[in-house]
């Protein structure tokens, strides 16, 4: 059973490479293949997930027994209807009659999705970043684990410049993204100076990627070599 | 047609050598290391030449190119020399400054096409947890995080010195499995643990877990370290668990997600980070146990040797057509 | 990780100077007084004192549900002596047995019971722990949890939040009234229209990909409002478009969107289901689902926008490929560089939101524009005015300096 | 109506998550809402299904090109639903976790899905160089800033990078390509994202209010939908 596995993911595994060549048979039913069973897979794991998980046990909790062997009862969140209807008012597209109050869910989702993301994302990206980039530019904090308290360390050069780049490089940032005002001037000026920075930083991550692209790459080839065809000692 | 049937000809002499033959494989000598790379640059330097004199290569080329660097180092005794950046050094004095005995939550977020690059990571910080006697609570919010943190413990506890510490399943680690809802499931382990894993992976109730039973939330966990290709991962964990909890928390990310990570490192809100395969092989290093990290590294070197010789060829075919040509 | 820690200063005062008495008296360990022993064995028993000072307040902000202890940890609970190994925490509730909810570790001095319900009432006490051995300490009054109403804690979150969110909702509606607000170009949006158009002309489809996220990413939801924008475009040219999404919730909605551009434009029967499938949840099948569309269908014009994770390459380089016309966006900084490798026009972060505000070209989504600037510049000046205090402060030593920058992390600070 | 009530419960939905931050008693509304919306999706995983089944039926009714791969998806995505629904060969029966360790569902996916997923995702390594050999050319100004800052990251984790700067004294340490590498990271790299992040947190807003209020409603369906 093993083995036939192992000829099965290898069989499977280059097919999907043979893509690289062109399009071909053997690519469109691996394709066909992994379409098929992800679909699959996915809606079995939400359903156990959500609709059994989630949902069932929500509503009539299941007796559980502590290690001691009493019976711990839960109370029923009767909340999760609420959800349920919501959903069963999505599948009202099926009758093209009343198909529009399918509309309700999706505007509760999109409100949802906007309501929390709003202060999420303004919390922790633009207050706590602006925070993080208020520092002197002659030398950096150090968390004193003692007091939690910020300590200061000595000047140093490297710092200096560091931190110029830090800052800098976030001012400038942000005027490239300013919508109000043309990019001509002295402001236009500035307004490169971040979109250079921003390069940088698209530059460097691309590097980085490139690393981790690769290591996939070569787990396939271990798989493939190692423990398919046993090539690799 | 050609190539792929001698390729298939080749599979098939290779696979009934092992199945039969008890072939144990092939591995280069130093010297025929040696000579292979010098080939691979010779045959680099001609496709330069071609290039300069307005000869351009097609994309399969590169696509052959990758697949040779990679699996050719592979076979290869050679190693190469490993230089430990600050942040793995970093988290690596985090761990080193635990008692034993220590809590450590490792959360799996990821699934196995990252497992190249993460799994080396999972297996050398638990290696370094086990063999230190740290309790280990894995958890995952990345449904098959759970089966990775298995695979990883697995083959550890077959090592000879971990075997030699009898670990126990519920006393020494256990694996809580996976809980869905991503931030949220975070978020309401600042709560209660159980709240989110009334039972473990195999199902056992979370009260009859001796290691967790005492565990009431992240107040109880002395160090968090987090396994993560995206979301959910060390961003969330961050924001939620560090920020608002206070846990004390390392990343293992992939390479990819590293570069997001230096904000919260220089915040101070990470605790040491190993980015890709080089933070493996380096924390592979430092804990002293050398293993699939530090072997891929070579194939990754060679892999960026090429990606940055198709970069300098692309840029002499753009100067030399005239700064137009698109391929 | 600053300023997160509830020990006040004069905590730590006390607690550095217990240390240093206990460090003075270090000799006369042996003879400290045994009364909060609990347990005691036949074997040889190392004695240490009890924990002190152990008080029990009402977490502030909160529904009642948290309460939080401090006390001062045992005087033997030294680093490297490790004869305490822990604490360990006991609660009465309405005046019930003691149960244990928490151990914590060796020099632990707080804890946050977040398990409390309102009406009810606690009493604590914590005990050190030795190999073998409970040294309790006091017990605290009885204590109730309160709940608040609303979260000071975060009341500059809300202020600034405020300001900014005020500036986007007066901008709209300054712009509802007529007044013209200028709004920079952004080089290449016009793209979008030209890109729809070449699909037009060469007879070829538009391929549409929303990211591979749900509903519930914001990103998501950026994408199709741009949908939302291009989809009348389409519906006007009448041009081909085909959008696979790998969530059945985005196929329902951008149905919807689409459908709804084709009444607007007035050809209702030219709309069909069929132009948005559901292929699969998994990621990579997927990527290889849409790969294998790009090569088959031969699509004039590619849009990428929304979430995207490691596919963004596959999917754009294969686009490439094919010689469509790529345009591209998302909010996620790590695939923006493949994006700008392999489209031919990229929308980077915040654009990604703003397009679909440009593209209507309705001023009062322009407006919104305008309230978002209103944060850059708040950042902008907030970063250097903190920057240039911080700095001189430091190098200076000005404490009035220190003071500002100290107010200005607080305001910014959300833990 | 039709238009109104939409429009009125986003609004609702999410003013109340808003203001539910600041106010304790309703912390935990998020959570909740968020369950709903697992459950939602799930709903909707339905007309997804049903959409995937009508598309390559009809493929196959028609003898559309391709129409035997149809077959091949069909008969997996079924299979997977029988198997994963009943949990059949699981050891822990019909009451254990679906993916628990032998179910034939944990089997196909280790067997089945894990393969073609990493593959697909090792694809990338191909594509990465690709890309880097056809479209990383000094164009511009800008294209030239992002090649270089790659570059240098590149090189500076091979053992090439290492090599040719190795010369450079310890005192000048900051010019060694790897050290150029790690600071690039930390500085450079940092600024621009944090530049990017807080203007991404600030297009949330305003796009967040625009659908709030109402200003961004083509999701609700054309002005004449009736």
């Amino acid at each position: 059973m093993e083995h036939f596995a192992v000829w099965v993911a290898a069989f499977l595994t280059l097919g999907i490479v043979s893509f690289l060549y062109k399009d071909n048979p053997w690519y469109k039913l691996s394709e066909a293949i992994f379409v098929g069973i992800s679909a699959g897979y996915w809606f079995v794991v939400l359903f156990w997930d959500n609709i059994y998980g989630k949902f069932w046990n929500g509503i009539f909790p299941e007796e559980l027994i502590d290690s001691a062997g009493n019976v711990v009862t839960r109370e029923p969140d009767y909340w999760l209807l609420v959800g349920a209807v919501l959903g069963t008012l999505m599948l009202l597209r099926l009758i093209p009659k009343i198909g529009w109050i399918s509309r309700w869910p999706l505007a509760f989702i999109i409100g949802c999705t906007s309501g929390l993301y709003l202060i999420n994302y303004f919390s922790s990206n633009m207050m706590r970043q602006v925070e993080a980039t208020i520092m002197p530019l002659v030398g950096h904090w150090v968390l004193d684990p003692a007091t939690s308290q910020n300590a200061f360390s000595a000047f140093s050069g490297a710092d200096i410049f560091s931190n110029l780049v830090l800052v800098i490089g976030t001012f400038t940032g942000l005027v490239y993204f300013y919508f109000s005002k043309e990019h001509r001037g002295a402001f236009g000026g500035t307004a490169k100076v971040g979109i250079f920075f921003i390069m940088i930083t698209f530059g460097a991550s691309f590097g980085y990627t490139v690393m981790s692209r690769m290591s996939l790459l070569i787990g396939r080839a271990d798989f493939l070599l190692f423990d398919w065809l046993g090539l690799v000692r | 047609m050609l190539v792929a049937g001698i390729i298939l000809v080749l599979t098939v002499i290779a696979y009934l050598a092992k199945v039969v033959g008890g072939f144990e494989g092939v591995q280069f000598s130093p010297t025929v290391s040696v000579i292979v790379v010098i080939l691979l640059a010779a045959s680099l330097l001609w496709i330069l030449v071609l290039t300069l004199k307005g000869r351009l290569i097609g994309r399969r080329v590169v696509f052959l190119y990758v697949g040779i660097a990679v699996s050719l180092p592979l076979f290869m005794s050679i190693s190469q020399k490993i230089v430990i950046s600050p942040e793995t050094q970093q988290l690596y004095d985090a761990i080193s400054e635990l008692p034993s005995g220590a809590k450590v939550l490792v959360s799996f977020d990821y699934d196995p096409p990252s497992a190249p690059e993460l799994q080396p990571m999972a297996e050398a910080f638990l290696y370094y947890c086990f063999t230190h006697d740290f309790k280990v609570i894995v958890i995952g919010l990345w449904p098959q995080g759970p089966q990775q943190a298995n695979l990883a413990i697995d083959k550890l506890l077959a090592l000879p010195e971990i075997e030699a510490k009898n670990l126990q399943y519920g006393i020494d680690y256990v694996n809580l499995g996976y809980q869905a809802g991503n931030e949220f499931v975070i978020q309401r382990m600042g709560g209660s643990f159980e709240s989110m894993f009334p039972t473990d992976y195999s199902g056992h109730p979370y009260s009859d877990l001796e290691l967790v039973r005492n565990i009431r939330n992240f107040s109880n966990i002395d160090y968090s370290f987090n396994l993560s290709a995206g979301y959910p991962g060390t961003q969330e964990w961050v924001q939620v668990a560090v920020d608002r909890y206070g846990l004390s928390m390392g990343g293992g990310n992939t390479a990819v997600q590293a570069p997001m990570m230096y904000t919260y490192l220089q915040a101070g809100q990470l605790a040491g980070l190993l980015g890709g395969m080089n933070g493996a092989a380096e924390f592979e290093k430092l804990v002293g146990r050398e293993d699939k990290g530090t072997r891929f590294m070579l194939s990754q070197s060679f892999a960026h040797m090429v990606v940055i010789a198709f970069i300098l060829i692309g840029n002499v075919a753009f100067i030399v057509g005239g700064r137009k040509k698109k391929l | 990780m600053r300023s997160r820690s509830s020990i006040s200063p004069g905590w730590t005062l006390l607690l550095v100077t217990t240390l240093l008495v206990c460090i003075v008296a270090a000799p006369t360990f042996g003879q400290m007084p045994d009364d909060g022993v609990i347990t005691f064995e036949d074997t040889v028993q190392v004695m240490v004192a009890a924990p002190t000072s152990l008080i029990a307040t009402d977490h502030k902000y909160d529904d009642g549900e948290k309460i939080d202890l401090q006390w001062v940890p045992s005087i033997d609970d030294l680093p490297g002596i490790g004869t305490v190994v822990g604490y360990r925490i006991y609660r009465q509730d309405d005046g019930g047995v003691a149960e244990v909810i928490a151990n914590l570790p060796a020099k632990a001095n707080h804890y946050r019971d977040e398990n409390t319900e309102l009406g009810h009432t606690y009493i604590y006490s914590v005990a050190a722990l030795t190999d073998g051995a409970e040294f309790m300490s006091n017990l605290t009054e009885s204590i109730s949890p309160e709940r608040e109403w609303i979260d000071f804690s975060k009341r500059y979150l809300f202020l600034i939040a405020l300001l900014v969110g005020g500036a986007v909702i007066y901008f709209i509606e300054i712009a509802r009234r007529g007044k013209k607000l200028f709004v920079r170009k952004i080089a290449g949006l016009e793209a979008v229209d030209d890109a729809v158009g070449r699909a037009t002309e060469m007879g070829r489809p538009i391929l549409f990909i929303p990211g591979i996220q749900d509903m519930d990413d914001v990103q998501t939801l950026a994408g199709l409002t741009i949908l939302g924008r291009i989809s009348k475009t389409i519906a006007d040219y009448d041009t081909e478009i085909f959008m696979p999404v790998s969530r059945s919730l985005v196929m329902t909605a951008g149905r919807e969107i689409i459908k709804s551009s084709y009444q607007t434009a007035g050809r209702p029967e030219k709309y069909s289901d069929n132009m948005v499938t559901y292929i699969t949840d998994e990621q990579f099948g997927y990527v290889a689902a849409v790969d294998g569309i790009m090569v088959r269908e031969k699509p004039a014009t590619v849009f990428l926008l929304g979430a995207f994770f490691a596919e963004s390459l596959i999917l754009a380089e294969t686009g490439n490929y094919i010689g469509a016309i790529q345009i591209a966006g998302t909010a996620r900084p790590a695939q923006l560089p493949f994006f700008i490798a392999a489209c031919d026009f990229t929308l980077i972060g915040e654009e990604l939101f703003a397009a679909s505000a440009y593209l209507s070209e309705d001023p009062k989504a322009l407006g919104s524009l305008k309230g978002q600037d209103v944060g850059k510049a708040v950042a902008m000046v907030i970063i250097v005015v903190g920057v240039l205090a911080a700095t001189m402060g430091q190098a200076w030593d000005i404490s009035s300096m220190n003071s500002l920058v100290d107010i200005l992390k607080t305001i910014f600070s959300t833990s | 109506m039709k238009r109104q009530i939409p429009l009125f419960i986003t609004f609702f939905v999410g003013t109340l998550l808003i203001f539910s931050v600041f106010i304790p008693p309703m912390e935990t509304l998020g959570e909740n809402f968020t369950l709903f919306f697992d459950i939602i999706a799930v709903f909707a995983f339905f007309l997804g299904a049903g959409n995937l089944v009508r598309v390559h039926v009809s493929k196959l009714r028609k003898r559309k090109a391709d129409w035997g791969f149809s077959i091949v998806t069909l008969i997996g995505f079924g299979f997977m639903l029988f198997v994963g629904l009943l949990k059949i060969g699981n050891p822990g029966g019909i009451a254990a976790d679906v993916t628990a360790p032998g179910s034939w569902f944990q089997e196909m996916f280790n067997y089945v899905i894990n393969p073609l997923q990493s593959t697909m995702y090792a694809l990338l390594a191909f594509f990465v160089a690709s890309a880097s050999y056809r479209a990383f050319r000094a164009k511009n100004r800008e294209a030239t800033i992002l090649l270089m800052a790659a570059f240098v990251i590149l090189l500076g984790r091979t053992p090439l990078g290492m090599m040719l700067t190795a010369w450079i004294p310890d005192s000048l340490s900051i010019f060694q390509i790897p050290n150029m590498a790690v600071w690039i990271m930390n500085s450079f790299n940092l600024a621009g994202q944090r530049a990017i992040l807080i203007g991404i947190s600030l297009g949330v807003v305003a796009m967040s209010l625009r659908l709030i209020l109402g200003v961004e409603r083509t999701y609700l369906g054309g002005d004449d939908s009736g």
